[in-house]
């Protein structure tokens, strides 16, 4: 099944649902379940930005602000309804009302910034979240500084019993919303619009002498893209019960670009992808090296560079072959077992390597012992060195030699497959 | 990071469903620690785990606590992010960790008070303590005080407070510059210092009164150098850290303005390294601690700082971290039982030997360690000089006096809510 | 005190005149926009010719001051001063050879993030190999001495040589570009990108010179600024946005554009905070009274104390008004 | 027969250099007319004007009872007047289908609409169908539109200038680069689509020209020398003189 037909499926958007369901009973801790629900978060996020960046061609550093925002307001209303100043508002429903709020903002400030597109557009944008972030540290009485605001989400009357007070049940919430918003998103990439989006981010030029505002097209876009920002915003505020300014600052805005591109901006469940393993990754990476900023860095440049699809440009690259044949999938398999042994190889060494060094540099109590695999090492050793040394070589070898094999089938199994097509 | 935490990592993390496992009683009492170990300011929380297992190290050595139980350290990172620091939290009580410990970051600290605050009042059967080491707001044992919250540290207004005690002790200071940065911690410095100089240097005029846009993000300090200078300053007061005190002490000392310093942390080993000591002699750098290992009056702790010297290459900065351990310790001891409200029950009140003869005591009305604190200054003319990744700075701090307890106890608003 | 109004209170109090504090603003702005032109000569020359923003392009900055730090420990300052920057461009031309090209086939926004994650990059290798803690570089001590004392401030010869050395790099760029048979392909590059290639000269060899010497350039300014500013793994992205800033207001294609944007912001940084205007007044032009919590933030906001945060403002209104810069003659 | 199209002391300099100097053109409707001239005669440029892409420097342009002068592309698009492009300008990602559906939706009313399914409006899917089957691109349409072959692309450009029903177009040399075969293919396309409209095509091949135009203008260094049927051109000395030289059919 093709992508398209994959997800116009209403099978997929099942399982879907199943998994978003099913997920508290294998990962029922604390821990398990705030991950799990950052998780749902991360992927309303990024669908909504890369229906700026994938759908719409418009590439923002600052497009948090619309997430935090929506935060800011969130965790302010239901401060205001426990101290009775507003009317009461459903819990369960608040995302809709901090997305609202996040779209007057978009429209509003995507007026100005998505005149033009490009890099005018990105630099924009890298201005307005600049000025954003700097307010709320300046604008102490909204926004309390770097310390941030915080809400209790049990407020108001408890139907049926839910008060978002559990772990399991504010998950649940996240879950749903998730769903709900990811359901929206897909379809909107079906409709009118969203296909006019994706005419003006391949040919604005064009779009425009078929009778569509290409201004008003990135317009509509970036206020849609908003709007479900700030569903995933306010889920966040929900889930943590806390906003602080790095909710809108620029490194979060650069994450869900990361996480976006990372997982692919071409296809609907890239951004899917990316947010469930990049926000997976932050949580475990971190046990384990302080480097983790560096390889996830890595990562994203050589996907810039040699993958430009993303992962899940690599995976459905695959899509003209099982739709003809899966069968012949199985023929890559021992190519790519081999290719992908000496990646490893060439990365147990290289990544080795950059841990002593980091190592090497960081120890400040000078005696440069460090656990390496599971080895006690002492880095003024030089046999660790030479050891990692001569690993990432024959790994690096191994992908010089592994590499083109994986080309020439890959070629031969595509051949094979438009060979079958044709006749 | 060694092969048994990251074993036990695994295993808390697959067994984190099952949260509450039966303790033996060879079974060390563990802390989490929640500090930033990647990202930019990784450097500091490393130095705080080094800290922290040091001390616990010397508990160790005696026999542990509830007779033969071991104190262990475990690190939980939060990446400098206050919902990271919410999630190790939870991922410490999954482990069945009952005593968090962080000090990094105000906006981490409020998130975990909240968050321990609301996870007690959920499941009262699996309470957590919160050890507060360093994140100094002061509404942290006022209006945002907690039973479940101990802060060993002295709050801003407590640093201000002896800054000003001292300032006004010094006849040379006439005219001072305040510049703070523009955020809730450096608006709390601000008003602190407006405060405390009007009631404890009378004699003092505040010649001028600056916010900067905070983090790093001033590159160029010589406008606020020129403005020192036209107001005739004689001294900074500043509450500034990181980049945004590097940059103005730089400036300063480069611009030959002949005024002193006084600083919540310019003393920090990173900053002073940094600024280079030069311009730190430039500024007359004054620190406000909470004592100075280098004093006569630490004789009986010598042995100690020295044994950490030996072993990090660099001089024991943050003493708090040591009385925060050995009064934990006290407390278990005397609670009995690794059980959170016991052990905070047990805290409250509690008196702790502190520098120059005076004792410390955990105000058990906000929390608020009650202590003495001690105003230095750096100087070449030192008995021991400062020891910084192995390298001498040629500098230490001097001691120039100290505020006693009874000055730095201040009012609370705190009503305490205890379970 | 009713001439001080606007005027820091301070400098006013101490009776010095409105030209004085604006002669001062100009010089103390001139000083540090120097260092910005610095940064921003070399991304305007990349950016114009080959279209790329460079997120990386302070990031080269801070190599530059960490070689600086290494190398003037080993064999002292003034070899750093040429080595340094060398160092940087060569990896420069090697990132753009190997790196930047292969993403030039996906576009603009390909090759920003390319460079963004690019920072990322660099900025974790610093970490790795120079720890995360600041360095202790510092001034040569042989240019460590007071040049000229002017209203009670120290100056030191370090920073009238810094002066002097951004305002020969100008000079010598200046000339490069209108004297020398190089400068003449650059300058058609800058306005006529693909009719270079047209000319028979090789676009790509062109391109991986440019971004070399770009980057030097940002080096240079890395080995000069580093010891003022202080050298620490945070310095480019504090700085970084800010060069991107000078040259979207200064224009594409103009060396001239990006000198009169730095000292511009060079200046606007020092007047805002020198006298400190306050926004009071402004804000109660829209009647925000000091009555409500943020009302009170907004009325006691002051130049001074959003002054960083201005740069921002004047190039997103310039993007939104005049898209080409203030000398710029190519839109964005 | 009525004027569909006027342009009236039309002018466009870049910067010291004029472009159009001065061109006074009227079309009327139904007729199909070429523009004709040497390279850099501004026959790009002049479309680019009417189309809306430069901003004119003086004079007016009038579709029926529009002043059309400096409106912006998408307007004039809307107002009925479409435009194909010289080098070929597609939606190279999307399929030939949905090329050609992004050339109907505004025409049928979708405009922004982003509550609706696409694929649920019969009517844009109907249109859709009959335009790819005009241009012969029917058994093609899955395929995308950068991997189909150059004479396919052409005529997938012709199919997205015509799919919003446009009754006033403008071709940009439809049929440049072309084999003998593929231009047949081509101006017999043209011929089909163009019942009912108004036609302008600029075009260097004299024999298309020739077969399709009713009217022929012939610009030279941004003016319009001569305007008249075909016959007469091809006896105007001042044509032959500044254009045309001895290599005319």
């Amino acid at each position: 099944m093709s992508m398209k037909g994959l997800l116009n499926n209403y099978g997929v958007w099942m399982v879907a649902a199943l998994i978003i369901l099913l997920v508290p009973i294998p990962f029922g801790s604390g821990f398990a379940l705030s991950i799990a629900s950052q998780m749902t978060i991360a992927i309303v996020f990024a669908l909504a930005y890369n229906m700026l960046l994938g759908q719409g061609g418009m590439l923002s550093f600052g497009h948090a602000i619309f997430f935090g925002l929506a935060g800011y307001f969130t965790i302010h209303y239901l401060n205001w309804m426990g101290q009775g100043v507003v009317s009461y508002f459903p819990v369960s429903l608040l995302p809709l009302l901090g997305g609202l709020v996040s779209m007057v903002l978009g429209v509003l400030i995507g007026l100005v910034s998505t005149r033009r597109a490009g890099t005018t557009f990105a630099m924009i944008s890298l201005g307005f979240g600049e000025m954003v972030t700097a307010l709320t540290l300046i604008i102490v009485s909204f926004f309390n500084g770097e310390e941030g605001i915080q809400g209790d989400r049990w407020v108001g009357p408890e139907p049926l019993g839910i008060t978002f007070g559990s772990d399991v049940q504010v998950y649940y919430l996240a879950g749903a919303w998730c769903f709900a918003a990811a359901v929206a998103m897909y379809a909107i990439t079906r409709t009118p619009f969203g296909r006019m989006c994706n005419a003006v981010r391949d040919n604005p030029e064009r779009a425009q002498f078929v009778g569509y505002n290409t201004q008003r097209v990135r317009w509509l876009a970036f206020t849609l893209s908003a709007f479900f920002s700030g569903i995933a915003g306010t889920l966040h505020a929900l889930v943590f019960e806390h906003v602080g300014f790095e909710t809108v600052d620029i490194a979060r805005s650069g994450f869900v670009l990361f996480m976006v591109y990372i997982g692919g901006t071409g296809t609907f469940l890239g951004p899917v992808l990316g947010a469930v393993l990049i926000t997976w990754l932050t949580s475990i990476l971190s046990n384990f090296t302080e480097a983790w900023y560096l390889y996830f860095g890595i990562i994203f440049v050589t996907i810039v560079m040699y993958a430009p699809g993303g992962l899940a440009g690599l995976i459905f690259m695959h899509e003209p072959i099982w739709l003809t044949d899966p069968r012949l999938l199985r023929r890559l398999l021992w190519p790519y077992a081999l290719g992908l042994a000496s990646v490893l190889v060439a990365l147990v060494g290289i990544i080795g390597e950059m841990e002593m060094i980091y190592h090497l540099s960081n120890d400040i109590t000078g005696e440069f012992v460090m656990n390496l695999y599971g080895f006690d090492i002492s880095l003024r050793n030089t046999v660790p060195w030479v050891i990692c040394a001569i690993i990432g070589a024959i790994g690096l070898a191994l992908c010089r030699k592994s590499f083109p094999l994986v080309a020439q089938h890959w070629h031969q199994v595509m051949h094979e497959a438009r060979e079958r097509v044709l006749q | 990071m060694n092969t048994s935490y990251l074993r036990k990592l695994l295993l808390g993390t697959l067994l984190g469903g099952l949260s509450v496992l039966p303790a033996y009683a060879a079974e060390p009492v563990r802390l989490g620690l929640i500090e930033p170990f990647s990202g930019p300011i990784a450097s500091i929380g490393l130095e705080t785990l080094d800290n922290f297992n040091f001390a616990v190290e010397a508990v160790n050595k005696r026999g542990g606590v509830l007779g033969g139980r071991m104190i262990e350290m475990v690190p939980l990172d939060n990446a400098m992010n206050a919902e990271k620091s919410t999630q190790q939290v939870k991922k410490a009580i999954d482990m069945g960790i009952r005593v968090v410990v962080q000090g990094v970051g105000s906006s981490n600290a409020i998130n975990i008070i909240e968050y321990v605050n609301k996870h007690n009042k959920r499941n009262p059967d699996q309470t957590v303590l919160y050890l507060n080491h360093a994140a100094v707001t002061t509404e942290f044992t006022n209006e945002l005080c907690s039973f479940w919250h101990f802060r060993f540290d002295a709050n801003v207004d407590m640093k201000v407070a002896a800054l000003a005690t001292q300032m006004g002790r010094d006849p040379k200071v006439k005219n001072v510059y305040l510049i703070n940065q523009n955020y809730a911690f450096g608006k709390s410095t601000q008003e602190a210092s407006n405060k405390y100089l009007a009631e404890r240097a009378k004699h003092i005029k505040i010649v001028g009164d600056d916010l900067i846009v905070p983090f790093g993000k001033v590159q160029d300090f010589t406008p606020y150098v020129a403005k020192i200078k036209g107001a005739n300053a004689d001294t900074v007061l500043t509450g500034n850290w990181g980049p945004d005190i590097i940059r103005l002490v730089k400036a300063v000392a480069s611009a030959g303005l002949n005024v002193q310093f006084y600083t919540l942390y310019g003393g920090l080993p990173t900053t002073v390294n940094a600024v280079g000591t030069e311009d730190g002699m430039a500024v007359h750098m004054k620190q406000v601690t909470e004592q100075l290992v280098e004093d006569d009056d630490r004789k009986d702790l010598q042995p100690y700082f020295e044994s950490y010297l030996d072993k990090f290459k660099r001089t024991w900065y943050s003493d708090r971290i040591r009385f925060t351990v050995e009064m934990f310790a006290k407390a278990i001891d005397k609670a009995g039982k690794e059980d959170p409200e016991a052990i905070a029950r047990a805290l409250e009140g509690m008196t702790f030997p502190g520098p120059h003869g005076q004792t410390m005591v955990m105000r058990p009305d906000d929390h608020q360690i009650q202590l003495p604190m001690v105003i230095s200054e750096m100087s070449r003319d030192v008995p021991k000089r400062f020891i910084y990744e192995g390298k001498d700075l040629g500098i230490g701090w001097k001691t120039m006096n100290w505020v006693s307890r009874e000055d730095l106890t201040l009012p609370t608003t705190c009503k305490m809510e205890r379970p | 005190m009713a001439g001080c109004v606007g005027l820091s209170a301070a400098l006013c109090q101490e009776g010095v005149s409105v030209v004085q504090v604006l002669l001062f603003s100009l010089f103390n702005g001139l000083l540090y926009g120097m260092l910005l032109f610095m940064l921003s000569s070399g991304l305007t020359l990349i950016f114009s010719m080959m279209g790329v923003l460079n997120f990386a392009h302070a990031s080269f900055f801070m190599l530059g001051a960490y070689f600086a730090y290494e190398i003037s420990r080993l064999i002292g300052f003034w070899p750093a001063l040429f080595f340094a920057p060398l160092g940087a461009a060569v990896i420069g031309a090697v990132i753009e050879r190997y790196g930047l090209r292969t993403v030039h086939k996906f576009g603009h926004v390909a090759e920003l993030l390319f460079t963004f994650g690019l920072a990322f990059v660099i900025e974790e290798l610093v970490q790795m190999i120079w720890g995360k803690t600041n360095k202790p570089y510092l001034i040569p001590s042989s240019m460590d001495f007071t040049l000229f004392t002017w209203q009670g401030l120290d100056y030191s010869a370090y920073r009238v040589f810094m002066l002097l050395t951004s305002v020969g790099i100008f000079v010598a760029l200046y000339w490069l570009l209108t004297r020398t048979r190089v400068g003449l392909i650059i300058q058609a590059a800058l306005s006529h990108p693909q009719m270079v290639g047209a000319l028979g000269h090789n676009v790509p060899r062109i391109f991986m010179y440019t971004f070399g010497f770009g980057c030097g350039l940002a080096a240079i300014g890395g080995v000069l600024g580093g010891n003022v500013l202080g050298t620490e793994p945070a310095m480019a992205i504090q700085l970084g946005p800010i060069v991107f800033v000078v040259i979207v207001i200064g224009g594409l294609g103009s060396l001239g554009g990006a000198l009169i944007a730095s000292i511009f912001i060079g200046i606007l940084t020092n007047a805002a905070v020198s006298y400190d205007v306050p926004f009071g007044p402004f804000f109660a032009l829209f009647g925000v009274s000091s009555a409500t919590d943020i009302g009170n933030d907004l009325v006691r906001m002051t130049s001074g104390s959003v002054s960083s945060v201005l740069p921002y403002l004047i190039m997103v209104l310039m993007l939104i008004l005049r898209p080409r810069g203030l000398f710029g003659n190519r839109d964005v | 027969m009525s004027a569909v199209l006027e342009l009236e002391h039309l002018r466009k300099n870049f910067g010291a250099t004029e472009i159009i100097r001065g061109v006074d053109l009227t079309i009327q409707a139904g007729e199909r007319h070429a523009i004709i001239g040497p390279n850099g005669a501004g026959k790009s440029t002049l479309y680019n004007l009417i189309s809306g892409l430069h901003e004119v420097t003086s004079g007016k342009i009038r579709l029926r009872n529009h002043d059309i002068t400096n409106r912006r592309p998408f307007e004039i698009n809307r107002l009925g007047l479409s435009r194909s492009f010289q080098v070929t300008n597609i939606f190279p990602r999307m399929s030939v289908f949905e090329n050609v559906r992004c050339g109907v939706l505004w025409s049928m009313g979708c405009k922004y609409s982003f509550w609706r399914r696409v694929n649920g409006n019969v009517e844009v899917q109907q249109r859709t169908e009959e335009i790819l089957e005009s241009i012969h691109l029917a058994d093609k349409r899955h395929i995308p539109a950068s991997l189909l072959p150059y004479a396919d692309q052409r005529a997938l450009e012709i199919g997205i200038t015509i799919a919003g029903g446009a009754d006033v177009v403008l071709l940009d040399e439809p049929t440049a680069g072309m084999s003998h075969t593929e231009t047949a293919r081509v101006v017999a396309l043209i011929r089909e689509i163009s019942q009912h409209k108004t036609l302008v095509v600029v075009e260097h091949d004299m024999s298309v020209v020739f077969d399709l135009a009713d009217r022929i203008s012939v610009l030279v260094y941004g003016e319009i020398i001569a305007s008249d049927t075909p016959d007469n051109i091809r006896g105007n000395r001042a044509v032959r003189e500044a254009y045309l030289g001895t290599d005319f059919v």
